[in-house]
């Protein structure tokens, strides 16, 4: 039953796409119908998965440099007001600046391999994750920290027997919306200086305008996505249990 | 062990406790009642050294208080349990902050007697409000602290676990006794446990009388001479 | 080849002026038909993303040739004295051209005035448009430039919120597949500009210090061109063996269309030839458009043509 | 004070880029120097100006509309499990096409003018919003809730006088990062078809190989962001004053 | 007015409440002890089809209990007030809900009477936890329900608060009375409100016993008659 409904949208969504494309009579330059689109991908398939395999393994290993490099970040943040005061705007800063203008720079500096495109996943991933984490360290229950005065706690305990516990919850809307921008940055990434990913397929059919290539790589984008936001949503249940987004209300 | 010297304190706008001077011996036993709302739960925040009076200074143990101590224990009105923890994990949460070895014998032991055994594995929200309070009972009684600070410890607690845990309170007390400062709402508590019974004024929160409860221990609810002292300490209360 | 012989071979990072179309195919035919295994080099070909982007590459090290436009090249390096030299031209006319639909309201260049055309800010076809306009007898003024990313560009012409588009000759065989059918018409700047260079093959004085590979590398890369221009069919497969995705019929018609341009009927030269007559011609041309300052370049500042193919 | 630290901050990262420059003798048109930059904003002062007003524009309405179209949806999300799974898994799709891919059709199908801008705005902005609006709603206390039941009250007073109240403190995670995601959002909106904004003079400036001016603009872009992410702060500093983050603890 | 049948109920792996067979008439005062954990509040959210029973029925008013009826109130053991809400604004909560004609003038009625005077303009968290269960408690006065359901109202608040808002109880229920089901820790507190007071058994609870209190209205605390009744109902506790 579970599986029926998204199934049951998705089919919803195809079926609008398709009947659009008829009525409007759209030029499948612009919108290829969704046959254009799964007959582009069979054309390729093995060729697609290959690539959609690279910019996963990009996305994913940005994501977690990005976990392992946000979280602490979030910790000195509020951990300290002096840290937050100077560094916070500046990372407010950084993460206005537009990823495609610096994709350019960023793979002057480090090469056409893996290291520029996980980087750019980095970049994009790392700010949601700090302020998400952040605030939600912030919002530990007053009762809670007050006890873990009374204790007498260093606040490395109070960081981590506390408000990283209570923050857990927020940190998984963090990692939510950073997966999905990961697969993002991983694209950009891959837009300058890159022989392989869907990014790499989407810049050549977007060239070449072949719309239903793009569309079908899009898709596999897509896919991946959703693919990885449920593995985090299954992660979080399995680690998370006590929190009241879970219980049956 | 405990000094007050005309300690008051604020909160935005509310004046909720004034010039309180207040001695607790090295094993004395003081209780604190008063109406609600008057600044009981303050005073105790104020000697835990998680605020800071508006005026007049505490110390414990000869030092000033200015931050919490690891000597004084703490158990808060709302049990204010960590949601993630199970029941044993919570209990033990103090041992671990201090660094101090296992403790897992005396946290089952100290269940058992609360009556909470069996439900080690369960997390808080599992438990009724009056469990959850035991389990932050137990929790401040697995620290062995020199001072002992208790907000109405027994308040969720039917009159049988109540009374059970009373009179293991005074067990503990006469086996290794402590300065302890206890806020309660129920006279008879009061009186059966205290040595000393502090009775504050409604807002601001002064102190309105000292009663000196000069009974023999071990004391029983229902003995007829702690009845004339809870008579009298009702009648201070009225016109506190 | 066995594992001695692969030791022998130099290692070269090569660019391609823009995803890897018909028009960069020669890369890869130098590649698979062992020009450059011959030269004992050991070539990486990466897609390139824009002249720009190239020469920032090349200058920073990050490869050591790449495919520019000879203009943009031109003009970036009057602005900064980038360490990047033009080693080769690889069309010897401008493949910047105006692309319309067939039956829209564009046909000739007199129809220009008054119409939008989408183009990227700062491309060779809208810097050049004023000198394009002069020798067609139009005025540039009256022709309005709607600033859009290159890969839009097809579709808006297609969507027909443009009338027309900066594109490459090339590019024609291109529009009409993608619009399925429809006949494009192409405005080359080359007809009325002949001097003007198409792509260059930039790399960096660092690497041309490092003498023989350097010249090994241009004499393979450009073996693969003129290769590629003889058999056009045999260029297609290669680049689809390199690049799937690409659409067979369309790179060897590119590759058709661009023979001319490599080899103009009455050029008598080398493939990839460069001669500084030419160039000292474009850079007053440049001046002329107001592209560059006046005394900002001279020919030798940008082209190294000592390692120019004779 | 207050003002110091970020100022220092500010100045810490200025001067490592600025040594950085001219210790590995980076070229100006891979990373221009401080000096550079500032000197290429002093050439334009009012013409950066007034392309930034342009952008700042483009950002707020689109952010407006995804705060508009964003709270709703999540509502209708954390309303009915069918909605969720119907449609969840649609939107975190939609999110993970990468918008730099799209911007080209949406140019198309809404023109160069505003239109287009403000939809790529509510594209990138919407999900962070959705997503921990909804995260918000659904962490309520049980006994908040419970509390609402026994007032039999409707599922309206249960989001409007309940959730939604309960969720602002999220709800303002969402926003402060859609906020800095819609500048971004909006200059990639001007990449594609534009002749004013930051993200023109980027373009712009890009293909004219004016590193120092692209680099000008993404200063601006930077200060911008910072900008509307502390005019959030406030306004939750104002609205939510009962949230445990302004709490001192 | 109320009626179970059978009613048990349990959370996973936790048999709470075991074979419960009630009936409360409609102006009748029933009073719920029993010790801590043994399912009093998991009975009262049955009740007010807050939980659905694992076996059994209930009804009320003649009517099977699916859902909650709005002819019912319920006072939580927790305060449950909306952090967000000053304290007026929380008590005005369920008026708002029910779309009901400004109720200001009573509410303010309300505070007033429960000492909350003052503190209208307040938010929870500026309020002792006593104040905030009397919040909790006007908020659930200010419906005029047929059923109320209080889940120990009065734990959290002083000897002297007590007694009053027991005999103000006593008062609203002669003048207009109602179904009330009355959770309670305090022996004394039953005896004083209740028609019939109900022991229910530790977990998984039961009914031990139901005592009739057959003495005349009003009564006061202190009553010799009330005495007799509370040491029998201890000693059924003791036993159960
Ligand atoms: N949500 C829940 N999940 C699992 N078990 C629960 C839950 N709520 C209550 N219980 C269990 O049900 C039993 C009865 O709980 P209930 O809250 O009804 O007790 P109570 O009589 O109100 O106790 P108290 O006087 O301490 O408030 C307890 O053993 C408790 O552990
Ligand atoms: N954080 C706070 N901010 C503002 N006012 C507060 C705060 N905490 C307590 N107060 C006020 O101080 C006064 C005393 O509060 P306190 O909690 O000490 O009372 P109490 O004697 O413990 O009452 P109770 O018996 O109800 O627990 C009350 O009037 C309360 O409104
Ligand atoms: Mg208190
Ligand atoms: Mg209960």
């Amino acid at each position: 039953m579970k599986a029926v409904l998204p199934v049951l949208g998705l089919l919803a969504i195809v079926g609008i796409w398709w009947l659009a494309t008829i009525v409007f009579e759209i030029q499948p330059l612009l919108v290829p119908s969704p046959a254009d689109v799964v007959e582009s991908f069979l054309e390729l398939p093995g060729y697609l998965l290959e690539q959609a395999l690279v910019t996963v393994w990009e996305a994913v290993s940005g994501f977690g440099l990005s976990v392992v490099a946000g979280v602490p970040l979030a910790l000195l943040i509020v951990w300290s007001r002096v840290l937050e005061r100077m560094f916070y705007p500046l990372l407010v800063a950084l993460n206005a600046v537009p990823k495609v203008a610096i994709a350019p720079i960023v793979v002057v500096w480090f090469g056409f391999g893996l290291t520029s495109k996980v980087l750019m996943v980095v970049l994009v991933c790392v700010f949601p994750i700090v302020i998400s984490t952040a605030s939600g360290m912030r919002s530990t229950p007053a009762e809670l920290v007050e006890l873990f005065r009374s204790l007498d706690a260093t606040r490395t305990h109070e960081f981590f027997k506390l408000r990283l516990w209570h923050a857990l919850p927020q940190v998984f809307v963090g990692l939510k919306v950073s997966i999905t921008l990961a697969v993002i940055g991983a694209v950009i990434g891959e837009f300058v200086g890159a022989d392989a990913g869907l990014g790499y397929v989407i810049l050549q059919s977007g060239a070449s305008a072949d719309t239903s290539l793009a569309f079908a790589a899009m898709a596999l984008l897509a896919v991946i996505s959703v693919a990885l936001f449920y593995a985090l949503t299954w992660t979080e249940r399995k680690l998370v249990p006590w929190s009241e987004e879970h219980r049956v209300v | 062990m405990i000094t007050l010297n005309g300690v008051s304190h604020s909160f935005d706008g509310v004046h909720a406790l004034d010039g309180i001077d207040l001695e607790v011996g090295e094993h004395e036993f003081v209780a604190v009642i008063g109406r609600s709302g008057c600044g009981k739960s303050t005073l105790l925040r104020l000697v835990a050294g998680l605020l800071t009076p508006s005026a007049g200074g505490i110390s414990v143990a000869g030092e000033r208080v200015v931050r919490p101590r690891r000597d004084v224990s703490v158990m808060f009105q709302r049990p204010a349990l960590l949601p993630w923890r199970t029941v044993l994990a919570n209990v033990l949460l103090p041992v671990e902050v201090f660094g101090l070895a296992d403790h897992r014998d005396r946290a089952h032991e100290l269940l058992e007697l609360t009556g909470l055994g069996g439900f080690e594995k369960r997390r808080p929200h599992e438990l009724s409000g009056g469990m959850q309070q035991r389990v932050s009972l137990c929790r401040s009684l697995i620290q062995s602290p020199r001072v002992m600070l208790m907000d109405e410890p027994f308040s969720a607690l039917d009159a049988i676990t109540r009374t059970e845990l009373c009179e293991e309170l005074q067990r503990v007390q006469l086996a290794r006794p402590r300065a302890v400062v206890f806020v309660t709402h129920s006279i008879d508590e009061a009186v059966l446990l205290a040595d000393r019974i502090v009775v504050l004024s409604p807002r601001p929160g002064r102190i309105r009388s000292v009663v000196d409860v000069g009974l023999p221990r071990p004391r029983a609810l229902g003995q007829v001479e702690l009845d004339a002292v809870s008579r009298e300490l009702r009648g201070l209360l009225v016109t506190a | 080849s066995s594992p001695a012989e692969v030791q022998l071979l130099q290692k070269i990072n090569y660019l391609t002026s823009f995803g890897t179309f018909g028009r960069d195919a020669y890369a890869y035919v130098a590649k698979e038909k062992g020009f450059f295994d011959r030269a004992g080099l050991d070539v990486t070909i990466t897609p390139g993303t824009g002249s720009v982007d190239v020469l920032k590459l090349v200058s920073a090290g990050r490869a050591d040739f790449g495919v520019a436009d000879f203009t943009a090249t031109a003009i970036t390096t009057a602005k900064e004295k980038l360490p990047v030299t033009v080693v080769a031209a690889v069309q010897q006319r401008s493949l910047a051209a105006i692309v319309a639909l067939e039956g829209g309201a564009i046909s000739k260049p007199a129809d220009l005035e008054g119409k939008r055309i989408g183009d990227q800010p700062g491309s060779t076809n809208q810097v050049m448009f004023p000198v394009y306009a002069k020798a067609a007898g139009i005025d540039p003024a009256k022709v309005q430039f709607v600033p859009s990313a290159p890969p839009a560009l097809p579709q808006l012409l297609a969507a027909g919120q443009v009338d027309g588009i900066g594109q490459f000759v090339v590019g024609k065989p291109l529009i009409e597949a993608a619009t399925q059918g429809k006949k494009a018409v192409v405005l080359p700047y080359g007809d009325l500009v002949p001097d003007l260079y198409g792509n260059a093959l930039v790399t960096s004085k660092e690497v041309l210090g490092r003498g023989e590979t350097a010249t090994k590398f241009i004499g393979a890369l450009l073996q693969g061109l003129e290769y590629s221009i003889e058999h056009p069919d045999e260029v297609a497969p290669i680049l689809k063996k390199y690049q799937p995705t690409q659409d067979a019929a369309v790179a060897s018609a590119e590759v058709g269309l661009m023979a001319p341009y490599v080899r103009p009927s009455g050029y008598s030269g080398p493939v990839g030839g460069i001669t500084e007559d030419r160039v000292a011609k474009v850079v007053r041309t440049l001046v002329e458009a107001g592209a560059i300052t006046e005394g900002s370049l001279q020919p030798n500042d940008f082209v190294s043509f000592g390692s120019s193919p004779k």
